[in-house]
Parts: structure tokens; sequence; C-alpha cells
């Protein structure tokens, strides 16, 4: 039965931890944009991620309830701008009066946030799990055949193929915006040198709020895709994500959005191979560790390597 | 002042419910396993609208009432919540806690020396058997994992499987029971080719199943479905690791079918400590369940129904709602000799138990004898999916 | 009576419970209030210290490695003597850190401290953790402390046995609550004295302007680690305590960092940072409100029960923890924008006087 | 004057990346003197005196100091070996009354050990008592007196930097580092400033070392001139050797005489 599969190390391994890692870089582009430009850590992404979630399931059991099926992905741009008007909310309320003072506060205020949305989420839609899509995927037939051909089965069920799409685009359309629009490159300014960007007339504000809309949009995907991957919405599965987004945003080096989708896609990859059967036929580390190796990582590159593989900046 | 109001709310709670039987019932809300905590707490409020409707606690027909409190299975929770029920509430007695690490901080700490009863709903560590020291306090309504774990063994091998992978989530409950299926297994001859833990909740375990799945196409999953359980579950089925499924009640859900699909799961065998369709007790209480909209076969629920019943009963036995003297009574309403009881008659039981007969409660979960420890046996029956549903037979 | 007796206890459980974290956000105050180190990884010291003080004291087990027995202050100095070491080491590496990257490195290592808690079973018993952990002065009551020594000397196991149960059986209650009273009373008057000292002085110095500091001889990196170690010794005592308290502590739920780690920033924010008295106001402030916003929650659930009977109270009664975090959250919003510097804010030390008195300028060295 | 030197420097060099900031600078500093260092923006200067005082890591090249080699040392260490620096940015504890800040440097705090300040009460009092009599003095000395209980942040540029001077006096330093003592401090203060230094050198025997813009301050105070221009010594002597060399006119004066 097992060995019919061959390929085995691509399709368990591999593909899993691409399609980890392509959500990890997601949820880790909007921590690395917000570190870098608002110079602090937001405890609550992983929960905005999270809520995001939550309205695009609720977007689809409400168009469901008037008889139309849709694709979690179109409710996606839906839902993106309802977390959108959350981070600025969030924003307005909790973090702006902090601006001027210590990075602290600023950190623990999120922190509260992080709490405030959680539980809000469970007074609202309730501590249990809910199914986001029904049943078992199975694996893209096409794509079983056409490798197949060439003796190197691959076993990819659509979710994944949508989900490594998704990321490409997002990422394709934020490096476009990073590099090619005004507001793309302010924000780079103002990432690299806040003082230098004042002094030549940046309008921070607006970076500011372009910081919240690309790492709203970012997160929402980022939280879409999860749901998408496991099926089930929940309401901690926010903060079970919020380390290892932090570990990739610091392995790419703050600042660089570039460097968190790369860090994404080493956490993920290194979560599940973790338990690869490198030597002998037992795992490497065995799974009860699994959570701790982004954990690793991260301290690791803290102390090694503060600024990163792309040369964030380190304060 | 705020610590005066807070005080004199606590007060008014309090002394509004004094005339009437109280028993606390520290549930776990919040915490991991909110999926698992809705259906019990809904069949603990059965049992109490049972026997308030049924005539209520005593001869003047006080009311039972169930005050509920937080326990979020976490030891620090559990301890606070029940300090306050047994002296805040002045309960008589504390329908338990469903997780075992917060009814043992909770009995160690609070309410064994307070000296008030603890009947745990669903708390199945083999450390609660010998927890007290000289005291009576104790008991539970779930059997221990050490016979739940040997029954899946048996019900392994008598399935054909000889050879098996393991995998157990990373928690008191699952790590508990996969230890004592792994020695029972393996005594009674079979393989265990692969036993790994795995940490609840993560997003996916394509590569634990991967890893675990090269050596054994029979997989035994011991997991709560809603922290992790119903996404290995899908990883097992999607990667086609895996052919059969057994587990023990922690996967045993409507949600499971409801997430998954039951077409998706014909190879797949569930125990639970609830007895089949084919003993009146369960019959009762599938009856009282369903009427309720209450998940009867989900974990633990019937459980809850009968710990709730049975405090009730040991209470009106005891003639009053005295701490000290409800241990004592518990045990004598639980086993014979007696008039069998069964789940949802309360107003029979109350008349024999006021013209001074004795009774034996049979319970939707099993007879719920109680050994010396206050432990029970308890029933196993196998799940298996029939028509889109799971249907329990009784094992042996 | 039987019903004030009940409040008298709960009163010392609020008493016991708000002391131990108490002595959690000292801890915390002296690396962050006094040295300005974002520990985030709070949890972590209070499970080596717990953890620590359980497999030391309690009976031999089979469960995990030794029960060796010990007494219990042993068990208690080794705690805080284990947390501290843990965090000499990894002060070492993490120290130079700022702000935001050592509170991210905090929460790794804490949670990694618990992974391997639960993952090494053998040691530790894993998920289903440790039990029959011994309670102060309630210890003694037990049968392997009153047949050995030095209680069997004093009387035979019949005599304390017939003793005990004279005794009421909450007789420890005010007891432990005394003893963790105490224990906040102590630690609250050390480090006041280290804060008004010359050492609170340079660790002042240090926080404000680390480069003058180093130019005026202080050797800064080691300074922060001794406040980073100093603050998590506290907190290893802290978790002994708090594991005395629970009889049980297990890595999972026990540790759960939102409700240490978080729940104790809450209090030293909320008290006032820097400030020793606001730390431990803050501290009993803030669980008193936890813990009876659980009373206060039920009872307005209940009142909008009889208000709208056609609401089904238990949707919200099954909702009504997550309210109680809500609740949390907001108020820390609050505190933080309205009391920026907490309730008690930071006081320095009277400064001395600049003018020379004729009479001795050494009298006036407060 | 005596003539054995305290601190010499050679061959130091600093490279950022790819930018060299100091180029094989070699200077030497006599006991008992004044001397100056000077050049335009970005010749190496504060990165030069960074790199004495132990702040940063010198690429290359060698510090002695009163005989003994220094290069890599760090602050703290230089400190209690008598080195000491001020800074451009006045760096004071702006939380901290002008005394405390004294007080911090003072050296020898048994209270600064914490085991002290629980168990040794006794012995912190009697130190505490004989710090506080010198940053009384040193108060007096700088004349800043009057605002001794002032919060240090509330001081002005001037008072700043005499506090910034003042606490190298707790110390005893015997050498000081001075990164422009003038800057930012008006013309009467100024004066007051320079008078410290002379009196401290005079009086007490510092040796200073002193990064300034303002020429009248160098002139007045320095024997010899040190001028950097592109992280090298372009020439070193005394200040009217100086001003008529050629090359430092073209570097730095642009041509225009001062």
């Amino acid at each position: 039965m097992w060995d019919a599969f061959g390929f085995e190390f691509v399709n368990f391994y591999l593909i899993p931890g691409l399609v980890l890692g392509c959500i990890y870089a997601l949820g880790a582009i909007g921590i690395t944009l917000t570190f870098g430009i608002l110079r602090f850590a937001n405890f609550a992404h992983g929960e905005i991620m999270m809520s995001g979630a939550y309205i695009a399931w609720t977007l689809m059991t409400l168009v469901g309830a008037a008889g139309l099926v849709i694709h979690p992905l179109v409710a996606l741009p839906f839902a993106a701008i309802f977390v959108i008007g959350l981070f600025l909310l969030c924003d307005r309320w909790f973090y702006k009066p902090f601006r001027k003072a210590d990075t602290i506060k600023i950190v623990i205020a999120s922190f509260g946030v992080m709490l405030i949305i959680r539980s809000a989420v469970q007074v609202i839609w309730g501590p249990n799990q809910i199914a986001f899509v029904r049943g078992i995927s199975q694996p893209n037939a096409v794509l079983r055949e056409i490798t197949a051909d060439w003796g190197a089965m691959i076993i990819m069920p659509n979710k994944h193929i949508w989900i490594f799409l998704g990321t490409i685009v997002l990422v394709v359309a934020l490096g476009y915006l990073l590099n090619r629009t005004r507001i793309g490159k302010a924000m780079r300014a103002v990432s690299d040198s806040p003082d230098l960007a004042h002094v030549t007339g940046i309008n921070v504000d607006m970076v500011i709020r372009a910081t919240w809309i690309v790492g709203g949009v970012c997160a929402t995907a980022a939280g879409v895709f999860l749901v998408m991957d496991t099926q089930t919405l929940e309401t901690t599965m926010g903060f079970r994500m919020l380390l290892p987004m932090f570990a990739a945003a610091i392995l790419g080096g703050i600042g660089k959005p570039y460097g968190a989708v790369f860090g994404g896609l080493v956490i993920g990859l290194a979560e599940e191979l973790s338990a690869y059967p490198w030597i002998g036929d037992t795992p490497l580390l065995s799974p009860g560790y699994k959570t701790g190796v982004a954990f690793a990582i991260m301290v690791v590159m803290l102390i090694v390597r503060p600024q990163g593989l792309f040369k964030g900046r380190s304060f | 002042m705020k610590k005066i109001l807070l005080a004199t709310a606590a007060t008014c709670m309090a002394t509004s419910a004094m005339a009437d039987v109280n028993i606390g019932n520290p549930m776990a809300m919040t915490g991991p396993i909110p999926d698992l905590n809705a259906p019990i707490a809904a069949a603990v409020d059965l049992a109490a609208a049972n026997v308030n409707a049924q005539g209520g606690m005593f001869a003047d027909g006080e009311t039972l009432n169930i005050i509920r409190a937080d326990s979020a299975c976490d030891p620090t929770a559990a301890v606070d919540a029940v300090t306050k029920l047994i002296n805040v509430n002045s309960v008589s007695a504390i329908v338990g806690p469903v997780c075992s690490g917060a009814t043992i901080a909770q009995a160690e700490s609070v309410s064994i020396p307070a000296g008030v009863v603890t009947l745990s709903v669903s708390a199945s560590s083999p450390a609660i058997t010998n927890m007290e020291d000289g005291t009576d306090l104790v008991f539970r309504a779930a059997a221990s994992d050490a016979y739940q774990g040997v029954a899946l063994a048996e019900l392994a091998l008598a399935n054909g499987f000889d050879n098996i992978a393991v995998s157990y989530a990373n928690d008191d409950y699952n790590a508990a029971i996969a230890e004592v299926f792994v020695q029972a297994y393996t005594d009674l001859g079979g393989t265990v080719t692969a036993n790994e833990a795995h940490e609840p909740n993560k997003a996916s375990y394509r590569s634990e199943v991967a890893t675990i799945g090269a050596t054994s196409e029979n997989l035994a999953l011991f997991s709560y479905y809603g922290s992790g359980g119903i996404t290995l579950m899908r990883n097992a089925l999607e990667t086609g690791a895996f052919t059969n499924f057994i587990g023990a009640d922690g996967m045993l859900s409507d949600e499971l079918i409801e997430q998954i699909g039951a077409e998706n799961l014909m190879t797949s065998t569930f125990t639970t400590s609830a007895s089949d369709d084919s003993t009146p007790s369960f019959a009762a209480w599938k009856a009282i369940a369903d009427e309720a909209g209450v998940p009867a076969s989900d974990p633990f629920v019937a459980n809850g129904y009968d710990a709730t019943f049975m405090m009730a009963l040991a209470i009106e036995a005891a003639g009053s709602d005295d701490r000290a003297a409800i241990a004592e009574s518990l045990r004598a309403i639980a086993s014979g000799p007696g008039e069998v009881i069964l789940p949802g008659e309360w107003a029979k039981a109350k008349e024999i138990l006021a013209a001074g007969g004795e009774i034996n409660y049979e319970g939707a979960a099993g007879n719920q004898d109680f050994d010396e420890n206050g432990d029970v046996a308890g029933n196993f029956s196998k799940s298996v999916i029939v028509d889109g549903a799971w249907q329990a037979e009784l094992i042996q | 009576m039987e019903a004030y007796l009940g409040y008298f206890l709960y009163l010392l459980s609020l008493l016991t419970v708000g002391g131990i974290y108490a002595i959690f956000a000292l801890g915390l105050n002296v690396q962050w209030g006094f040295a300005g180190l974002f520990n985030a990884g709070i949890v972590g010291f209070v499970a080596v210290g717990a953890y620590t003080y359980a497999l030391l004291t309690t009976a031999e087990s089979t469960f995990h490695i030794g029960g060796f027995g010990l007494p219990l202050p042993v068990g208690m100095a080794v705690a805080m003597a284990i947390a501290a070491l843990i965090a000499g080491l990894i002060g070492l590496v993490c120290i130079r850190l700022r702000s935001d990257y050592l509170a991210i490195a905090t929460i790794g290592i804490a949670e990694i401290i618990k992974l391997i808690f639960k993952n090494e079973t053998d040691i530790t018993n894993g998920p289903r953790g440790i039990n029959k952990i011994p309670r102060s002065w309630e210890h003694f009551s037990e049968e392997r402390f009153y047949t050995s020594w030095p209680m069997s000397w004093f009387a035979s196991p019949e005599q304390w046995e017939a003793f005990f149960a004279s005794l009421p059986n909450w007789y420890w209650q005010p007891l432990f609550a005394g003893t963790i009273l105490l224990i906040v009373f102590i630690i609250y008057k050390m480090l006041e004295r280290a804060r008004t000292s010359p050492w609170g002085r340079m660790m002042t110095a240090i926080r404000e302007n680390e480069p003058a500091s180093r130019a005026a001889g202080k050797d800064v990196t080691k300074r922060r680690i001794e406040a980073f170690v100093i603050g998590a010794a506290i907190m290893g005592l802290g978790g002994a305590l708090f594991a005395q308290h629970l009889r049980l502590i297990e890595p999972t739920n026990t540790f759960d960092p939102s409700k240490v780690t978080f729940l104790v920033w809450v209090m030293l924010i909320a008290g006032g940072s820097g400030n020793n008295r606001g730390a431990v106001l803050g501290a009993f402030l803030i669980w008193t409100i936890w813990s009876a916003s659980e009373l206060l929650i039920a009872g307005m659930i209940d009142l909008v029960g009889a208000v709208f009977s056609t609401l089904d109270p238990s949707i919200l009664a099954t909702r009504a923890g997550f309210l109680r975090m809500m609740l949390i959250g907001i108020l820390m919003q609050v505190i933080l924008q309205r009391y920026p510097g907490g309730i008690l804010p930071e006081v320095r030390p009277a400064s001395p006087k600049a003018e020379k008195t004729t009479a001795g300028a050494t009298g006036e060295t407060k | 004057m005596a003539t054995d030197t305290v601190l010499s420097v050679a061959g130091l060099t600093k490279s950022f990346g790819g930018l060299q900031a100091v180029r094989g600078v070699d200077f030497e500093v006599e006991r008992g003197a004044i001397v100056g260092l000077i050049g335009p923006n970005g010749a190496g200067k504060t990165t030069t005196f960074n790199m004495i005082a132990g702040e940063l890591p010198p690429t290359a090249g060698k510090i002695t100091l009163m005989g003994e080699d220094i290069t890599g040392q760090s602050t703290d260490t230089l400190y209690h070996k008598g080195l000491m620096r001020t800074f451009q940015l006045s760096h004071e504890y702006a939380r901290m009354t002008s005394i405390e800040n004294l007080m911090v440097a003072a050296p020898d705090q048994t209270g600064e050990s914490i085991w002290s300040s629980w168990f040794a009460n006794g012995r912190v009092k009697k130190r505490e008592a004989e710090v506080i009599e010198l940053a009384r003095d040193t108060l007096e000395f700088l004349g800043l007196t009057h605002v001794g209980e002032e919060l240090a942040g509330n001081l002005s540029g001037g008072q700043k930097k005499l506090l910034e001077i003042g606490r190298t006096m707790m110390n005893d330093s015997k050498v000081v580092l001075l990164d422009e003592p003038g800057a930012g401090v008006n013309p009467t203060l100024m004066r007051k400033v320079a008078e410290m230094i002379e009196q401290l050198n005079q009086d007490r025997g510092y040796t200073f070392c002193i990064i300034e813009h303002d020429m009248d301050m160098i002139a007045r105070l320095c024997g010899k001139v040190v001028v950097l221009a592109e992280g090298q010594v372009l020439m070193q002597g005394t200040m009217d050797e100086v001003r008529n060399d050629t090359r430092v006119i073209d570097a730095y004066f642009g041509g225009e005489v001062v």
C-alpha cells in the first residue's frame, strides 16, 4: 500500500512544509512591516489573522444560506476589508496613543488587543471548533496522472494548489507595490530609516495606514489559507501561529518583507522536516517537540544574528 | 470600593440560593476542550431538570441548583473556582471537573481538606485511584484509562489487527490511555510498529502521519476530536497512509461525522464507556437525551448525567444537604442491594427512599458501582458508522 | 456562622493566591521595573521553580523521577537556585537583546522549557503532571511527616493523629496564607532596601542611560544579568509556592502564558512598574478582580436571563469565561492610557541635599 | 612640564563595512597635557574617541594607557584604570537629580553590591556618606550647588556639560576625554567650562584630550593640537603652527584663515 507512493519525501514532508511555510510567510509579512515601520512587535497579529478566517467563514455561511456556494478565495477580499477596518480601529484606539511613548507600552497594548480580539471571537462565535470545509480533500487527479507519467507521482489536493497560487500572487503584488509605487517606496524608506524619511517629507501617517492595509490583506490571506488547509476554525489558532511567524520575521530580518517570506518557508519546512527519519527509521526529533523547532530557530537566530539573514534592522 | 461591591454581589447570590440544594459544577468552558465541555454541561443541566421536574429534593420539594464555575482544565482556575463554590456558594458537593489535572488539583488542594465530596464526570487518570490518604471523598463516574485501554487492545486484536501504529495527543488523558493500550496490546501478542506523541492543536499532522504510516496500515489514534484529532484523522485519510482506525472516546463525536463525513469513516471504530442500545439504562438515557437534544453518545455526556443524578440521589438518601453524610450515601445508592433505578427515574427513587428502601442506580454509562477507591469499572461499547451515524455495540 | 467562615476562607485564598502573584510581580519588577528587561517568559521560571520543588519534596513515586522527600524549605531554596541558574544561562546569551527582541526570545525559551517538561515523561510524568505536592503547614498532618524526625521526636504518631483530628480541617489555611504574606513582606523589604541603596541608583542609571553608565564604570551586561537572575530566583520561589498551593502541576494548562505571564504583566503595569508597593498592590487587586469577576459575571448572566426571559442564558454562561478575559484586556488598555505610570507610579528615593549642612553632612545619608 | 606619555595611539584604524572612518591614526598625550583633537566633520574624531574609550573595538592599531595595552578593553574597565570620557550630546540621567548624577559615578561603592545593601548596611552607609560629601564638593566646585536637587533633565545645556565634567571628577580620573564640551553652550558658560578644565588640569593634574570646534577654546587650553582629516592625522603641533599650516587651511579652514 505504502510503497505505491514512492515519492514519499516530497508528498508528505516537502509539500506540507511548503504549505505551512506559505501561511507563516504571509503572516510574517505583516509582522515584519509593523515591526519595521511602527517599531513594535504586534502580538495581536495572530488574532487578527484568526478573526479574518472567522469573518470569511461567516460570509460564506451567509451567502450559503442564500443558496450560493462560494470558494473561500472569493470570500477572502471581503473578509480582508473587515480585517483592515479592525486593524485601523485598533491602531486608532490602542496603538496611536502610544506612538511617542516607550516601545514597551505599545507592545503591552498589543498584548491586550490580542486578548480582547480573541475573547470577542469566543463570545461571538463560541469557543467550539467549526467546520470550514467538510469532508476530506482528494488529491488533484490531473496532477497525479501527469506526474505519475514522469515517474514522480505528486499527490496534492486542490486546496494546496490554491494556497501556493494565492501566496505567489500576493507576494508578486507586494513586490510590485513596494518597488514600483510611491507609497511602497515610502514604506521601504520609513522602514529603513524613519528619521531620514521624516526629513524627506514622507507622510508618515499615510505610510502607517498603508502598513496596516498591506498587513491586513496578508494576515487575512494567511488566516483563510490556514483554515482552508486544516478545514476547521478554532479560536486559538492565531496565537499558535504567532511565535512561528515572529520566528519567520526575525529569521528574514526585521523590516524585510521578502526576508519574511523566505523565513516563513524555512520555518514551515523545518517544522515538518524535523520529524523526517533522516537517520535510521525513527523521526529525527520526537513530534512532541515539533512546536519547539520554530522557537529554537528563533532564539538561536536572535542570539547569533539578530539582524536576520537579510540584514534587517536590529535594535 | 470595588471589593465591597463584589463581596456584596457574592453574598446576595449565595443567600438567594440558600434554601435550596446546591451542587457545585466546575466545568471547562474555557481552556483546551470547550468542544467536549458543552454537551457534558447540557447533560448535567438535564439531570437537574429531571430531578426538579419530578418532585425536587426532599419532602418539601426543594430545588436542585447547579452552580457552574469554570475550571478551564487548569489547576489554578480549578482550585480558585472550587474554593469559591465551597466557601462562597456553600455547595453541598462537587460534581465535577472534566479534566484529570483539574480534578486532582481541586481535590487535593480544596475539597478534600474541606471535607466535600467530589464526583468527577470524566477524570480518567490512574493517579486518581490512589490519591486519597484515609478519606473517602473522591469518586468518579468514568472508568479509569486502565480499563478502556485494555478493552481497546482486545478489540484491536479481535478485529484482526496484529500490528498497529499508535499516535497520541500529548495531553494527560490521551497519553495515559495510549500507555495502557500499548502495554495491553503487546501483552496480548500484538506488535506496535510505531508509538509517537503528537502536539495537540497543530495545523498539520502530515509528517507525523507519514512517519508512522510507513510501518502499518492500522492506526490507533488517541486524541480529542476538538484539539487536533480531526485534523490528524483528515491528514491520515487524505494521504491514504492508513486503512483502519481505532481509538478511544476522545474521538467519538457527531462532530467527526459532521466535519469529515460518514462515508470516509467506514473503517473507523471507537470505543466509549457508554453501554449500547440493548441495555435498559442506556435506552432510558437515550430517550431522555434525544428529547432534550443532548448528544447521547458524545464523550462523557452520559457520565455527566449519571454523576449529577447520583449526587442528587445521594443527597436525597442522606436526608439533608449536610456535606459529611453524602459520601456514605453515595456508595449506598450506587450499588446493590436495592431496587434498580434507571436514568430519569427520580420520582420512583424518591418514593423508595422516603419509604426507607434501598436503591441501586444503573447509569447511562454503566452500572456505576464504586470500588474501594471510588472508581467505577464501566462497560465499553464500540461504535461504528451505520447509515451515516454512530452505532454502539457492547463489547465484553 | 458557617457562611462567615466560608467568606473568611475565601478571603484567605484570595490573599494566598494574590500573595503568590505578588511574588511573581516583585520578581518582574526587579527585571523590568529596575533594570528595564522585558521578560515575557515569566511562566518558564515559574515552571522551573514549581517542578524543582515538586520533584524534591514529594514522596517517592513511580510516576516520575525521585520524589526525594526533602524538607520543604530545602525544596524552596533549590527551586530559587535552579531558576536563578537557568536565568543566568539565558542571560549570558540573551541579555544584550533589546526590549521586544528579548521579549520574543524569552517567550520562545519559556515554551521550550514547557515542552521539555511535557515530553521528558520519565522525569516529570509528562502531561499528567506531579501530584501530592506537600503544602506548608498542611503537610504536618500527612503521615510521612509526623512519623519521621523531627516531628516524631515531639510526640508519637497516635498523639499527632489525635492532635490533627482535634484541629478544624482548615487549620493550615491561615497559616499558609500568613506564610505567603510574610514571604511577600520579606521580599518587599529586601527589594526596597536594594532600591534605595546605591544598587538601585545604579540600576536606574543603567536603565536611563546605558553609555553614560558604562563610562561611569558600571559593567552594564553583568548588572543586567544580575537583575535578571534575582528576578528569576524570586519567580522560582513563587513557583514553588504556586506548586504548594495547587498540589498538582502539569505542563500544559498550569503554566498557560496568558494566565501567568500576561496576568503578572497586567498586575505590574496596573500597580506601577518600578514601585514595589505598586507591584504588590497590583497583584492583589487584579487577582481579586479576576477571581471575583466569575461570581459577578455569573450573577449578571442570571440577571440577564431573568430580565430577558426569551434569551437562553446557558449560551452566555458557557461563554462567561471569555467575557472575563475581555474585561481584563480592556481594563489593561484603560490603565495603560489613563494611568501610564500605574496606580502607584515609580518614585525615586529622596535625593540627598546638595547644600552642605553645618551639623555634619554624614547624618544626611538618606 | 612632565614629558612622560600617559596615552598613546598607534596605527588606529576603524572600518565600517567598506568605509574606513579612521585610517592609521598615531598621536601621544603627555602627562598633564591638554591635547586638542580637531578636524572637519566626518574626520573621524569621535570614532577615534570611541575606540580609545572602549565603546568601539578598533579594526587595527594599538592604544596604550600609562604603559599598558588597553586596546579593545571595555569602557567600564577603563573607568577603573582612570580613563573617563564625556559625550558630544550630553548623556545625563534625566530623571535623577544633579547630585545623584554625580554620585552614580563615584568608584568603590559598597552599596552597589546587592548583597551589601542587604547584609552590610553599616558599611554601605559609611561609604554613601563619603560619596555624598564628594558630590557636594564637586557641585560646589562646578558652581551647581543651587541646582543640585534639580532633575538633570531640567538643566541647561551648559549645566549638563558641567555635570558631565563633574562625573569625571568623582572618579578622580587621570585621563579625561572631552567630546565637544562647548557644543550648544552659551558663551558665558563656555568660558566657565574652559576655566574648569584649566583648573582641573593645574590643581589636580588631570590630563585632557578634547574634541572641540570652538577654536578660541582650543587655542586657550591646548598646548598641542592634532588635526584629523579624512580619518588620518594631517599634522600635530601647537595652535600657532596649525593655524599657519597650509595643508590645514586647505583641508579644514577651506582657505580662510581664522
